[in-house]
């Protein structure tokens, strides 16, 4: 029988209702998925100018990752992110011209305070860091403490080991974390039918020992509803949860990928027109009365201050200093490593 | 402009089928085709289908006349294609170094007295 | 991409949106007998050439074909309960009207529908269809079994991956039990229809035409199974949908 | 000044195909369509190597040539793509994985070091495995991180794998088909910064055993030992030294394990000087292998010990410092005026 594709093909709705959710919380998620979209179109043409080598856009995943983010409290718990988390970041209330220092290339991790911020260093290994948030999630049972870990992986990273792995242990001591699978049907050229055997992310929780729980990741009320209950869930000693919030990749890879050799452009045109998740979101809100046209109005133009704002604080960041490749290797440095930073003076710097 | 000539067999079309009568040719020899535009229409035991062009660029030459049975495997066309010497694209992730034609320096070398 | 549309049946369709204007009559693909929407239309270049005429294309797997549900009793298989399927979808799509192409067993679906609801189509493109009983001469308790032109589609198609005899058998037995007739004939709607020069099946689809004011053309050299991926009937039926 | 490269290109059966304008990418790919056409048992599988061609394109069309049961996509998971690659050989096939970049191997580095590289040995020789592991590698493209790592001291010290490093699109084509043949466990580094270098090339058979090294440039002061992208940079450097009267020897080491130790003590016997220039950090890389084999195999030839050029022990850095952390043209020549000094 051939795989029947998930209800995440066009079958999903046109539109979506926030009735339900406060208005301070959906004009809130509105600011935030706004201010995300405009950032990351700001980046894209940083790309093209050359400040950026390249970039990885996260346009059509903005309610997965804002609503996902909004429902962790900041003060306590912890996000362990990928490298296409921009907007997880925004929500979340990280320092975003240390975190687009990134995608310029200044420091791997990026520039922010990541312990301060609660949030991971932006983390190119697929996978790698979702047993990071087992560790993180097991330490705080041990304190005594209620923080809530949250990962971040998509569908390419569920064929992962260390992704099965950290689950499996999660499972098993019951730690406090949400594994949030953003499905956006593309592991760059490999759709869903191969890579996900079973057609489910989240159908394999039962598996690991925990609740799993499917969600149109472009409906931001959904999303949000979706987390805030696995956090609740996790924060009371209920143990993890995988949720798979269905999306999908709008833009290409990253900036040099070619998707016409692997993907029908229909396919990516209906989402972007048909499933935006920031128009459907508008349009939520101002059905339920939380905003008028003018209010929102008010939150574009301070979005797209910000996003700006934001591009110019990148954009004029400065380049590290050659000295810093020896910086942070050790916290105790080696004789070795001072041997060489002289010959980095004397031969290099000149 | 330098052109590469590339070949395509007649594809695996599946269902362990090893051979195919082509129909009738969607092209002709010097017909500049875009990738997967139709190229041929063969029949197999099961059905008939129309293959899409594998490669965009000029056909130099058609290896089966129509109603011939070609074996899977077998060349089936071949195309004239512009071997691409616009700038060379980057991968995925990463620049494509550029080539300088003078390497600069600035240490001089003393040769050995001995 | 591709959706389901359950109701008594589950039927699985694909609804391509076209590059060019929205507005445009959408196309409703309707396969033959023992096939799918992917093989009869989709590898046999159909839904390129339609695309790039600007044509939405609406392509169930019909009921007992593809990746829809396969009820293995006769009785789910009346043309009537085909005909109710292609409503319903349509009505799911929100589509007034439509133009059908349809090719052997689909083309009698798409001449019942015509029929019975004449506002939802505007025009209609047959292939591969005629008006002698596609079933004469089929012991049908044991379709396959003899030497009828049906008895040799069956056997073609019977051995082809994913589909499942005995919802084949049932569905054959189902048309069959509503036996073809071009009285009443289908006047009032700009009708084409295609045969290959050397498809029995197809045997006096010019005579019907022309009874029904409608054209007819044929493919030279073509039989029932190597009609439909023919350059010469797609070109015509283009031409047809866009005239 | 011609280089060497080009004579070498010449080879001695010069009456070959005539040669033909190709960068590495196509190289590669051409060699892959040579292998996949001569034997049956070849597969090509990894990450996006299908229908996308591979992130460089090394593998663009086989796909459509070969149909997708012999090139194929596999989910996204490193340590099965070599685990699978086992099963495979064990089942009569040449694997012929691709991982998509040097950072992406630790994963596989347990199927790869524990299983690949043994199972000949604890089989006793009842199940060979004839594959070979293509890895783009090394830096050179200001590419992200994990994107630019240099592992081929972790791979030579490995028993059972062989590691083979080619330079130029000739030479990616020939060692290709070499590794491929053989039925060792072959890990096949392309340098990835070379991809682009495009050059007149003969597409030849093997000639040279497996384990041969190449004198890309004769010279008489001192020999710069180099394999990747490095030995363009020591072309460059040698083409300086000879603006200056010094008349400087490069030799492309090629195989990184078994390495050409009697190819390498001719060398360097004979110009009584050797720099050798990797990128992987200094502290344990192949680097220390070469000085040990110089040092072992032409103590009494040497004027001076040899000298290393290589990256910092410092994790790869990002983009703008790469520049300053892989081994510049300033800093190999002044390691040759040490050794011409001492």
């Amino acid at each position: 029988m051939r795989p029947v594709p998930p209800a995440h093909a066009s079958a999903a709705p046109e539109h979506i209702s926030v009735d339900h959710l406060r208005p301070d919380l959906t004009r809130a998620l509105y600011q935030a998925m706004r201010t995300a979209r405009d950032l990351d179109a700001e980046a894209v043409a940083l790309q093209r100018q050359g400040v950026f080598p390249a970039y990885v856009s996260v346009r059509g995943q903005e309610a997965a990752q804002v609503a996902s983010a909004t429902a962790l409290d900041p003060e306590r718990d912890f996000v362990f992110p990928t490298y296409r988390e921009m907007a997880s970041a925004l929500a979340y209330g990280v320092d975003m011209v240390g975190y687009m220092a990134s995608h310029r290339a200044l420091w791997h991790g990026g520039l922010y305070d990541v312990m301060a911020s609660r949030f991971g260093a932006v983390n190119a290994v697929v996978g790698g860091p979702v047993p990071h948030a087992v560790g993180w999630a097991v330490g705080e049972r041990l304190r005594g403490g209620d923080g809530v870990a949250l990962s971040y992986f998509g569908d390419g990273a569920s064929s992962e080991g260390d992704v099965h792995e950290a689950m499996n242990f999660a499972g098993v001591f019951g730690a406090p974390v949400v594994f949030f699978c953003q499905n956006n049907r593309w592991a760059l050229s490999v759709p869903n039918e191969r890579q996900v055997a079973g057609g489910s992310v989240a159908a394999r929780a039962e598996g690991y020992g925990m609740p799993g729980a499917v969600v149109d990741g472009n409906d931001a009320g959904a999303v949000y509803e979706a987390t805030a209950e696995a956090v609740a869930r996790a924060r009371s000693g209920g143990g993890p949860t995988l949720i798979e919030a269905l999306t999908y990749r709008v833009e290409p890879h990253s900036t040099s990928d070619d998707p016409g050799r692997y993907r029908e452009d229909t396919e990516a045109e209906h989402w972007r027109v048909h499933r935006d998740p920031v128009a459907l979101l508008r349009a939520a809100v101002l059905a339920a009365g939380h905003a008028d046209e003018a209010d929102l109005a008010e939150a574009d133009a301070e979005a797209a201050g910000r996003a700006e704002e934001i591009r110019d604080g990148v954009a004029g960041a400065p380049e590290p200093h050659g000295s810093e490749l020896f910086t942070h290797v050790f916290r105790e440095t080696t004789e070795e490593l001072t041997r060489q930073h002289r010959t980095w003076q004397e031969e290099v710097e000149l | 402009m330098a052109e590469e000539s590339i070949t395509f067999t007649l594809p695996d079309l599946g269902e362990g089928l090893v051979e195919a009568t082509v129909l009738e040719w969607q092209v002709a020899v010097g017909d500049v085709v875009a990738r997967n535009a139709p190229l041929v229409e063969v029949e197999t035991t099961k059905s008939a289908v129309v293959i899409p062009s594998p490669q965009a660029g000029r056909i130099a030459e058609l290896h089966a006349a129509e109603d011939q049975v070609v074996p899977v495997g077998d060349p089936l066309v071949t195309f004239a294609v512009e071997a691409a010497d616009e700038a060379p694209r980057a991968g995925i992730v990463g620049r494509v170094p550029p080539e300088e034609a003078r390497p600069a320096r600035r240490v001089r070398l003393k040769p050995p007295t001995a | 991409m591709s959706a389901k549309l359950t109701g008594d049946v589950t039927m699985r369709y694909v609804d391509l949106p076209p590059r060019a204007p929205a507005d445009a009559v959408p196309v409703l693909l309707l396969h033959g007998f023992g096939t799918d929407f992917d093989m009869n239309w989709r590898a046999t270049g159909w839904t390129r050439a339609l695309e790039s005429a600007g044509l939405r294309v609406i392509g169930p797997d019909l009921r007992g074909h593809g990746s829809s549900d396969k009820p293995v009793e006769e009785a789910f298989y009346l043309p009537e309960h085909f005909v109710a399927d292609l409503v319903s979808l349509l009505d799911e799509l929100g589509v007034e009207r439509v133009d059908v192409v349809g090719y052997s067993m689909g083309s009698r679906l798409g001449w019942e529908l015509a029929l019975t609801m004449r506002e939802r189509v505007r025009r209609v493109a047959l292939g591969g269809f005629g008006p002698v009983n596609a079933f004469a001469g089929t012991d049908l308790s044991e379709p396959g079994s003899g030497d009828s032109p049906f008895d040799r589609v069956y056997r073609a198609v019977a051995a082809l991956p994913g589909n499942d005899t005995a919802a084949l058998a049932a569905c054959a037995r189902g048309q069959a039990s509503r036996p073809f007739s071009s009285d009443p004939l289908l006047n009032g709607v700009p009708l084409l229809l295609v045969s290959g020069e050397r498809d029995a099946v197809a045997e006096g689809a010019a005579g019907l035409a022309g009874r029904c004011g409608g054209v007819h053309v044929e493919v030279p050299g073509r039989d029932h199974g190597n009609a439909v991926s023919s350059r010469a009937f797609r070109q015509a039926v283009v031409d047809f949908l866009l005239a | 000044m011609t280089e060497l490269i080009e004579r070498a290109g010449a080879g001695p059966d010069a009456a070959g195909a005539p040669p033909v304008e190709l960068s590495m990418q196509q190289a590669v790919n051409r060699a892959l369509r040579t292998l996949l056409a001569e034997d049956p048992d070849v597969l090509v599988f990894g990450e996006d190597v299908g229908a996308l061609g591979g992130v460089f394109r090394v593998t663009d069309g086989l796909q459509r040539e070969f149909g997708d049961k012999r090139v194929f996509d596999t989910p996204l998971a490193e340590s099965a793509i070599m685990g699978m690659a086992v099963g495979l050989a064990m089942n009569g096939w040449r694997p012929v994985p691709e991982l998509q970049f040097d950072g992406f191997a630790y994963p596989a580095i347990d199927q790869i070091v524990n299983q690949v590289a043994r199972m000949n040995y604890r089989t006793r020789g009842s199940a060979p495995m004839p594959i070979t592991l293509r890895l783009p590698s090394f830096g050179g493209i200001q590419a992200p991180e994990h994107h630019g790592e240099s592992l081929e001291a972790l791979f030579a010290h490995t028993p059972g794998l062989k590691v083979v490093a080619p330079s130029d699109p000739a030479e990616a084509y020939t060692l290709l088909l070499q590794s491929v043949r053989s039925d060792d466990p072959v890990v096949f580094m392309e340098p990835k910064a070379r991809y682009w270098d495009r050059r007149p090339v003969r597409l030849r058979e093997p000639s040279d055993p497996i384990g041969t090294s190449r004198v890309v440039r004769e010279g008489s002061h001192a020999t710069l030992v180099a394999w990747g992208a490095m030995v363009h940079k020591c072309l460059q450097v040698a083409e300086l030294a000879a603006e200056d009267g010094v008349d400087l020897e490069v030799l492309d080491l090629r195989w990184l394990k078994p390495v050409d130790t009697a190819g390498l003590a001719a060398s360097v016997s004979r110009t009584g000087r050797a720099v050798v220039v990797h990128e992987a950090p200094l502290t344990a890389g192949l680097g220390a292998e070469v000085a040990a084999l110089v040092t072992e195999n032409c103590f009494r030839d040497l004027s001076g010990p040899v000298q290393r050029v290589t990256g910092f022990d410092v994790p790869y850095p990002a983009g703008p410092l790469e520049g300053q952390y892989l081994p510049t043209i300033d800093r190999i020549l002044l390691a040759v005026q040490r050794t011409l000094e001492y």
